[in-house]
């Protein structure tokens, strides 16, 4: 639920153009004044076309009908085309590379291992997280752009695994990120793993249709 | 009848029809000053309006028929690089339009995933690309605001130029100047500023290396690829890559075939391959963007549909750098009849196409300091080389063979 | 441009794993470098002296996920060794089998790991392909896909199934032939040798006071194989040479080091073959295994990598007391400075990608 | 050398106590804290032990135990009629008050870091060594986790 509220702030940012840190939240619906617009800085002008425009479509009943048509459309897509972080922690890592081998071949799925944070959708941890490895991950969630998904693969990464009474290891990735799919497995094999990814689509089918025009 | 011709009728109808009425109509509502309206239905009606009217037309058609192909490109890219690593590559399928449908009717999912990936895969690339839009743009908190901005502009918007430049067919050309082909390699070389901006901009360390190993790969790549050229220029006399393509159906072989450039420039046409494999910047040559080094070179720091739109114009580069080498060796559109010309061109540049992406998936890539070498010591002789033959061909050979039938009437 | 620190890692794709290394470069020439490690530290030692003898197996599976069952050998030969068990002689031929494969599989997984850092995904994906053939061979008898389990103390869990041998055979053929197919690909490959040729040069003298062992240290000449100078199961029984490469007089480069392992790999053909053929029958367990233990002893194998060591001290109880474990790539890459000095940025990853890591074994 | 006269020889130097062999390639010898490191220059230079194995901090409770391996990979150590290589196995005790001895990482690099992690993992203080610090755990990391007497929660759950 916390999840939901702050993905369509980010979406916000998204519709804002530039993503500039000027525009304030609360200023969001107020009207430059009147013969001013030429006096307006870029993104200033951008924000007011863009409220006036949301405006315009929330009045006349048009943003209802936009987002039934492209909510499903945007939702088509995010959830065809999951790009993983190539990220490997430990032995289900190995999965992971061994599941884009001619045997598995999960580019059949649409995956595309990016190596950069900021071109991914979905963060895999594969392995247990260590206490010098917590900041590091939750950097890299936060480098990801929205919308985002972790998949926490194997035993490790669900709650510490083999590794419950170890002084260094964190027992299990959702407790310092949000968890989307959980793949049981010790380690996952190369099959679960596509059936994570098939889980994931379907959560994303339900739990988040898309948006065009939303706030 | 041409493309321009074609876009000139199209241009006519609608400006009598559709959009000289809508003008005049909108000029009667309001007062005549201060109102362009009435202006842009006078300009209309003269040449010039026709004309660039016509233009528009013409290089929106030109647009789509690249935007077109770069989907074709990159499915093909997907799917041979799959071929050749044993793999099927994506497999989206028309028939997942079955859950958009329900998705929009409003009905209950159902959740059938083999049929979703049972095709050929062509929509994967549509689902990037719109997934790509619906991404959060992000701007590091300490980059160059304005510059990580323009980067992608820079090396989007030269490559996107780069589709209405060139010719389909003689017929078929959005654009035709006499100096045709120094624009596109002028195009060509803009992209590097771009990427050398947005390397920059990006205050990431990986993106700067990226983007000076893209300024150093320009450094030593322009000059024996423009030498290579040369070669062709003087053949033909002309840039014009119409008159080039003529030239070479001209020249004839034994048997009367065409004697195509590649033939008697085989020197030139192989160091054109090379060359014009770095500009692009594909393996062996993609060290801007070297994955294991630099994770995604200067790319690295882009998010959403600007990285996207990157990957995009990657790929119309390729496809406008095929374009180029087979106007310039491999006789452009000609060919037999019944086939007509523009399929033939675009036959030549998918074949072209193809074997880069075979070199991209079986080849390592290089590094710097050997491309460097590369480049200026044995690229650089060869193409010059290249000049000397033609030079000869061009220059001496026919004096030569003048003098030779004069002599016995000398004598 | 002038001197600066580039930070690589731990989520990078050269790092093979969870690893910072910070270089200093000077434009594209590396000055220095400082490996950074512990992102994978899961305190397996600590862990182990609260478990007993026969359930640290399942830590020492996941030590190193490239070649668990080395690993897990390893462990058990030196509480073998403190308990003073004798393993059954059909129990050693499967073992040794068993160790083969998993070196043919660990091989090919770095094989597979290091064509991607030369910008060969390809070579990553054929490799890749012919690791699942060996890894569904190691899953026959131990019912596990990577983590096997397979080898415990006093023996191995069970005898091998119906079939392996012909299985074995028959897939040992495919990949000999697969072999010779990639030489064409990737060792007489011109490209591919640019890359690998005269870089990361370590001289054999440098490598043994760096503690660089295994693979990377045949590939400077120098005939050191734990298989054969600290002998254990069979392999003195059986006609094998240990095999070395030389980029030039005593000194390796990535090349040298790539061709040892393949050699390696069809060494490892030849010496499964040579098992299946003297193997006896018998049980494949010890018949009395002891629970507690008192003592010291410590054995060495020649793992994947190089040089593995396990020292147990026991005091008695059914638990190690203390347990420790060495691993290859600790000091390899705790060397990395000296053999990276001088190179550009690109050779980075095919110097690191060269020797192979692990850092599953190497954080402990 | 054959490893009969290598055990005389070692056991003549000043400070070893108790040689003896484990296996037959394995030579066991302890050695006093003070001027050890006179030995292991002598058994770098003079017996040609190339390879520094393995160090090892063990908590015998009160006293530390540290236990090195060295390997001669160039056979200048050797056992008569058998390829087998041989080891050095050298057990140095230290007090638990002054866990405290002359870094070898000068003599083979590769016990830089087997120190580095002696002191990470067990608080065992090398005098000389370049770079003494953490090297698995974080920096700030409180304590050194596997001496005996380290206390550290475990999340065990009731099921």
């Amino acid at each position: 639920m916390d999840m939901s509220s702050k993905r369509i702030k980010g979406n916000a940012n998204l519709r804002r153009g530039l993503g500039s840190k000027t525009t304030d939240s609360d200023k969001i619906m107020e009207d430059p004044p009147a013969g001013d617009w030429l006096a307006l800085r870029s993104d200033q002008l951008l924000k007011w076309i863009d409220d006036a425009v949301y405006n315009a479509a929330e009045t006349t009943g048009m943003r209802e009908v936009v987002d039934r048509v492209t909510r499903p459309i945007f939702n088509y897509a995010q959830r065809f085309s999951p790009h993983p972080l190539h990220f490997g922690i430990m032995c289900c890592a190995i999965e992971m590379g061994q599941a884009s081998a001619p045997d598995h071949d999960i580019d059949r799925l649409g995956l595309v291992y990016r190596s950069s944070p900021r071109q991914c959708d979905v963060l895999i941890v594969n392995g247990p997280v260590c206490e010098k490895l917590r900041p590091k991950l939750k950097t890299l969630y936060e480098q990801m752009p929205e919308p985002k998904w972790v998949i926490a693969m194997g035993e490790c990464a669900i709650s510490g695994g083999p590794y419950w009474d170890s002084y260094s290891v964190v027992a299990g990735a959702d407790t310092f990120m949000p968890v989307d799919v959980y793949i049981p497995g010790c380690p996952v094999r190369p099959e679960a793993l596509m059936h994570g990814f098939l889980t994931l689509q379907k959560k994303i089918r339900e739990k988040e249709p898309g948006m065009f025009l939303r706030r | 009848m041409s493309l321009f011709s074609f876009c000139k009728a199209m241009a006519e109808w609608t400006a009598d029809y559709m959009l000289i009425p809508v003008f005049n109509f909108q000029a009667g509502l309001f007062p005549p000053f201060s109102n362009p309206a009435g202006d842009i239905a006078d300009w209309l009606e003269t040449d010039g309006g026709l004309n660039t009217l016509a233009w528009l037309f013409a290089v929106n058609i030109a647009f789509a028929i690249g935007m077109t192909n770069l989907i074709i490109v990159i499915h093909l890219e997907r799917k041979i690089a799959a071929r050749i690593q044993d793999r099927r590559g994506p497999m989206l399928s028309l028939r997942s339009f079955r859950e958009l449908g329900e998705d929009l009717a409003g009905n209950s999912p159902s959740w059938r995933f083999k049929q979703n990936y049972a095709g050929i895969g062509i929509l994967q690339n549509m689902a990037d690309g719109i997934k790509a839009i619906t991404k959060e743009l992000i701007i590091p908190a300490k980059a160059d605001k304005f510059l990580f901005t323009m980067g992608p502009i820079i090396f989007i918007s030269s490559s996107v130029f780069l589709l209405v430049l060139f010719p389909l067919s003689d017929r078929f050309a959005a654009s035709s100047a006499p100096a045709g082909l120094m624009v596109i390699m002028a195009a060509f070389s803009i992209a590097p500023i771009g990427v050398l901006t947005s390397g920059w901009a990006s205050n990431n360390k990986y993106s700067m290396i990226g983007g000076m190993r893209s300024a150093a790969q320009l450094m030593s790549y322009e000059i024996p690829l423009l030498l290579s050229m040369a070669g062709v220029f003087l053949l033909a006399g002309s840039f014009d890559p119409v008159t080039i393509v003529e030239q070479q159906q001209q020249s004839t072989w034994f048997f009367g075939l065409p004697m195509w450039n590649f033939i008697p420039q085989f020197i030139g046409f192989i160091v054109f391959m090379i060359c014009i494999l770095a500009e692009v910047e594909r393996v062996p040559f993609d060290l801007p963007e070297a994955e294991a080094e630099l994770v995604e070179g200067w790319t690295t720091e882009y998010s959403g549909i600007r990285y996207m739109l990157f990957l995009a114009a990657e790929y119309i580069r390729g496809f406008a750098g095929a374009a180029v080498c087979t106007i310039l060796f491999l006789g452009g559109w000609a060919g037999p009849w019944p086939v007509p010309p523009e399929v033939w061109f675009l036959l030549k540049v998918y074949l072209i196409l193809i074997f880069w992406i075979f070199i991209r998936w079986t080849v390592p890539r290089i590094r710097t300091d050997q491309i460097l070498e590369l480049g200026w010591k044995k690229l650089l002789p060869l193409s010059l080389i290249n000049i000397l033959i033609v030079i000869f061909m061009v220059e001496i050979y026919p004096y030569l063979s003048d003098t030779l039938t004069l002599l016995p009437e000398v004598f | 441009m002038a001197e600066m620190w580039i930070s690589m890692g731990p989520q990078h794709p050269m790092t093979h794993g969870l690893w910072t290394l910070k270089v200093k470069v000077d434009g594209e020439t590396i000055v220095d470098a400082d490996p950074e490690l512990g992102y994978l530290h899961r305190s397996v030692e600590k862990m182990g002296e609260r478990r007993k003898y026969f359930m640290n197996t399942t830590l020492t599976d996941r030590l190193c996920y490239a070649s668990s069952t080395t690993w897990t050998h390893c462990y058990a030969l030196s509480v073998e060794e403190l308990m003073e068990v004798e393993v059954p002689q059909r129990a050693q031929y499967i073992r040794t089998i068993m160790l083969e494969l998993q070196r043919l599989a660990s091989h090919l997984m770095w094989a597979g790991a290091y064509m991607p850092d030369l910008g060969h995904i390809t070579g990553a994906l054929y490799f890749w392909r012919d690791r699942e053939l060996f890894l569904n061979l190691l899953e026959a008898p131990s019912g596990s896909r990577l983590l096997y389990n397979y080898i415990r103390i006093g023996g191995v869990k069970r005898d091998l199934p119906d079939g392996f041998e012909q299985k074995t055979e028959r897939i040992l053929k495919l990949f000999e032939q697969r072999l010779d197919e990639y030489a064409d690909l990737f060792e007489n490959s011109k490209i591919f040798r640019m890359r690998t040729e005269d870089v990361g040069k370590f001289t054999a003298a440098q490598a043994q006071n760096l503690g660089i062992t295994g693979p990377n240290l045949r590939g400077c000449g120098t005939k050191f194989d734990l298989r054969e100078h600290d002998t254990y199961e069979i392999y003195d029984e059986i006609d094998w040479d240990i095999q070395t490469r030389e980029a030039g007089p005593g000194y390796s480069d990535c090349f040298s080091r790539y061709m040892v392992r393949i050699d390696e790999m069809r060494e490892s053909i030849k010496i499964i073959r040579e098992c299946f053929k003297k193997m006896p029958a018998g049980p494949t367990m010890a018949s009395k295994i002891p629970v507690r233990a008192t003592g010291e002893a410590f054995r060495r194998t020649e793992d994947s990598r190089g040089e593995a060591l396990m020292y147990v001290v026991g005091d008695g109880s059914d638990r190690p007391y203390r347990w420790k474990i060495k691993s290859p790539m600790f000091t390899t890459i705790s060397a990395c400075p000296h053999y990276l000095k001088g190179y550009k940025v690109a050779d980075i990853p095919a110097i690191m990608g060269s020797i192979d890591i692990c850092i599953g074994e190497t954080d402990k | 050398m054959e490893i009969k006269a290598f055990m005389k020889e070692v056991s003549s130097v000043k400070g070893v106590t108790k040689v003896g062999l484990v296996r037959n390639n394995v030579v066991k010898c302890n050695l006093d804290k003070e001027g050890s490191k006179d030995f292991f220059v002598k058994l770098k230079d003079d017996f040609g032990f190339e390879h520094c194995s393995l160090i090892t901090a063990i908590d015998n409770q009160p006293q530390f135990e540290l236990v090195y391996h060295f390997s001669a990979i160039n056979g200048s150590v050797f056992v008569k009629d058998s390829s087998a290589a041989v080891m050095a196995e050298i057990h140095i005790f230290l007090d638990r008050d002054t866990p405290t001895v002359e870094s070898i990482s000068d003599l083979w690099f590769g016990a830089n870091w087997h120190e580095r992690e002696a002191f990470d993992l067990m608080g065992i203080y090398f005098i000389g060594h370049p770079d003494l610090r953490r090297v698995l755990l974080p920096e700030g990391f409180a304590g050194h986790p596997l001496r005996k007497d380290y206390v550290y929660e475990i999340h065990e759950e009731e099921w």
